[in-house]
């Protein structure tokens, strides 16, 4: 149950893991050390689901060249700007790009968690060209009860999905501070669970939680405690991002020689690591 | 008598933009929503008392901002009459009677009030990936949808977006199930939408700004209305709040007019 | 948004509503005021959804002949027995059933919330009677992304929900304390919204809820305060469910004479009732 | 040397079921199920350290039991390790991969382990309206389903339900996508499933059971086992566990054996 990051992303994560999900949402509780842990291990994806709207976690990985494809609906930097390494990535096309929005991610990631087979979206959203991007993703078929034409999405059930709490207790039941976003949902809906968390939880803690900021043990197959591990993205409730970091991470990823220079500083270029 | 009140271009769009929100209504605002959090704000203060509002991503409903924060999801917006989950805020956008006003935008945005954050040029190999459009193909489901943009020029403001991440009124048949867009705010004016073919209306011209200046600074060509106004600055009052709300200056960086 | 339960029924229940939800489970968290209020006025509905496990409320609405079609997954009294009226009203035909079960009901209420057409049942579900029985709210159709055949099932969208929340604070802002069942998913599929509340909210209380915990205000339409109002039900952090009183009414209401009775004896028997 | 302990049904029922059940399992259970949370409870405490157990409707993780309570809703269960939202539990038991073990039982249990909680007799005018399945129907997609009944009589044990809350081992093609029933537990006997028919078969007899009586109160024709064993009464420790956690008596209600 309790591993290190190394240990948990060696053993849970295999090379080549078919579709992993990452947590937090834009520079806010992003589970950093365990997505350090992928770069330092070269560990590739075939398709990287964001939450709604990602940023650093979503960029490195991808920066990296960890990952074919990516399914999102945002991944950005909001005020500081544009995710440097996700756009040369996709202007070259050496990342696919799975257009979704946030209802197919969030609908898809409820179906993936429920058993549901796909889900129907509202009418309206076929309007936008989320849908007909992606073909593969999406279908429009007949509604049984009006004969209306639909949009469907296909449901969302990553093998593996990494994300952050505050603290967990000794059976892995953990709990969220603040905003927890899209993240008890893709624990919900995923098949492996790694959680990264601040600290162990105090005696009592969790049980006086309300149920919607805790995930039981049962769903959860590793801790992971890391102090301070969501920086430079924030931790609610623990602490604020850094901006400063963030800001020399999207001026120094603008060129590959600098994203290079950027892991390299920040210990990710591990052996066998080419820039 | 008069006295000279300087205002930057943030502070001015948010007061228009608080202006177009009434009593009682539900707004609801994506990413980088520092500028429609603290519109909303000021209308609650103002001219709609009993406003609703939802920050985007962090769930908070009517925070209180206090002070203003540029991230969507920052903790500090959980200081607020009430939070929601974000998987219900997506149920809450979903419902389509609910969200009166929505405040979108886009790295593009066109004449039918089209908006795109994703690719600008070729879908898969784009001259610029947009970071994506979040819950922007919502806005199809909002009672009306206030377009805003810090930047106004020919890249932004196009005849036709490459993609639409928000749907705007529809060129063909069909129609969108919600309002539709009603107002685009600018750093240099306010656009409306023609009630018969949909497209966007010059409204108003920001105090000091010419006609050729925007004409110059937009990619299509916007109907233009019998008589153009000027937008009213941002009041004494309007701008006290908004100072009180904004200790960091996040409206003030742009150009003060 | 503060009404009487009087004004509540007569402004917001017309007359023939088409179809009202009614929260709790089991003997919790049943807002009994407003359902006493609905027999005290005789207000007929053509259709009823209960939550997952219903018992006191449905059974009186149903008993004093207010209830054209029933659509719920249970109504009973757990250890303490049968529902009595729910019985002889489904025995005698008095009342159609709408069986669903609480797939349907959940992912039914998530529709209707989310303003999606309908919903996909995970597959297995077609293997109960339930769908069977109930073909208009049930159709069986081909998954675009898999070929398989799957069970969908209708939306759920009360025109009218009742449901009860501990406090509320001026802007109808409210917030449930133990648990809330399916009280805020109903809420949130409905459009018009009545929160019968044990009392208000004190300065901070609301602010100070997890998100879980709290339904926004812009979701209710009116709050009745109603103190102890769930009785003989329980109110979660309240009190508890009143058992004799439950048992009392179980005795009664074997016979139609006696749940006249009961009636009369709890000032439900208002000008106009007839046994 | 030998000390007479007396224990109720209930008390037997319960060590019988807590059995069924493995370390770091999880089990889940619906209404008027004071039994099978006594019995996940008492699992814990000696034989499946580690059990994970979800108090159907009050969405409790692991509830305390102390005291065991009535109703499956009481606010007392969420003295629990863990809470989860009734929305929540539903998804749990839809993902299919994560309940090993769901209790049921009904109004009406036949050969095939299907149970029924609906209409006894026609669908439209029943006989006996039951109060409804819940989320029996979810049996389908559990690990394995221990079904459990407070009576053992013709009018419970059917050859066939005449409505299928719960499904048991379909008669035609066809499978669940989940383990299927895999024990019942009444105050007289327990029974398995044969491996290669999937019709009930008799597996124990409780201490002082005839196989006469068991046949008399059953509506079908169990298979019978090579041997028949005495099923193994409640150790002075489960007993003791049991009365700890159960001071109101639930589970002493019944005839003491």
């Amino acid at each position: 149950m309790f591993l290190s990051s190394a240990e948990a992303i060696e053993r849970l994560v295999p090379e080549g893991t078919g579709f992993l999900a990452v947590g937090g949402m834009h520079m806010h509780n992003n589970p950093m050390e365990l997505v350090r842990e992928l770069v330092r291990r070269r560990r590739g994806v075939r398709r990287l689901l964001t939450s709604p709207s990602a940023s650093l976690a979503a960029d490195l990985l991808i920066g990296a060249g960890l990952v074919d494809e990516v399914a999102t609906a945002y991944i950005g930097f909001e005020h500081l700007g544009l995710a440097p390494a996700y756009r040369r990535a996709a202007e070259s096309g050496a990342v696919t790009v799975l257009e979704l929005c946030e209802a197919a991610i969030v609908h898809g990631l409820y179906a993936g968690a429920g058993g549901l087979p796909f889900t129907a979206l509202p009418p309206g959203l076929e309007l936008s060209d989320v849908s007909t991007a992606n073909p593969e993703h999406f279908h429009t078929i007949t509604d049984p009860f009006t004969g209306e034409r639909v949009l469907v999405a296909a449901p969302l059930r990553p093998d593996v999905a990494l994300i952050h709490a505050l603290a967990a207790d000794e059976r892995g039941n953990v709990f969220f501070a603040g905003a927890h976003f899209t993240d008890r949902l893709m624990a919900m809906a995923a098949k492996t669970v790694i959680v990264q968390v601040e600290r162990m939880a105090k005696a009592g803690e969790i049980a006086a939680q309300r149920a919607d900021g805790v995930l039981p043990g049962f769903l959860v197959t590793a801790v992971v405690v890391a102090p301070r591990g969501c920086l430079p993205t924030a931790s609610h409730r623990a602490y604020g991002y850094d901006e400063p970091a963030l800001r020399s991470y999207l001026k120094l990823s603008r060129t590959e020689d600098g994203f290079a220079e950027y892991l390299q500083i920040n210990g990710m270029a591990a052996a066998g690591v080419t820039a | 008598m008069s006295v000279t009140v300087e205002y930057s271009t943030g502070e001015l769009m948010a007061a228009v933009m608080a202006r177009q929100l009434r009593p009682g209504e539900v707004a609801i605002m994506g990413a980088v929503s520092a500028l429609p959090q603290a519109a909303c704000r000021l209308a609650q203060l103002t001219t709609a008392p009993g406003l609703w509002f939802i920050a985007g991503g962090s769930g908070a409903v009517n925070p209180h901002l206090e002070p203003l924060v540029a991230s969507s999801c920052d903790e500090r917006l959980l200081d607020a009459d009430a939070v929601m989950t974000l998987p219900d805020v997506i149920l809450v956008e979903g419902r389509g009677d609910l969200i009166d006003v929505f405040f979108a935008g886009g790295l593009q945005i066109d004449i039918r009030g089209n908006c795109n954050l994703g690719p600008v040029g070729s879908w898969s190999h784009p001259t610029l990936r947009g970071p994506g459009g979040v819950g922007l193909p919502f806005v199809a489901r909002a009672g009306r949808v206030v377009i805003y943009s810090m930047s106004h020029d020919r890249r932004t403001f196009v005849e036709h977006v490459d993609f639409v991440s928000g749907p705007g009124f529809p060129a063909g048949p069909g129609g969108l199930p919600g309002g539709g867009p009603s107002l685009m705010v600018t750093p240099l004016c306010t656009m409306d939408f023609d009630p018969g073919t949909h497209l966007a209306r010059l409204a108003t011209l920001h105090p000091g700004v010419t006609l050729e200046q925007v004409l110059e600074a937009t990619g299509f060509a916007p109907i233009l209305p019998v008589k153009l106004e000027t937008t009213p600055a941002p009041t004494p009052e309007e701008l006290s709040i908004l100072r009180r709300l904004d200790s960091a200056g996040l409206l003030r960086r742009g150009a003060s007019r």
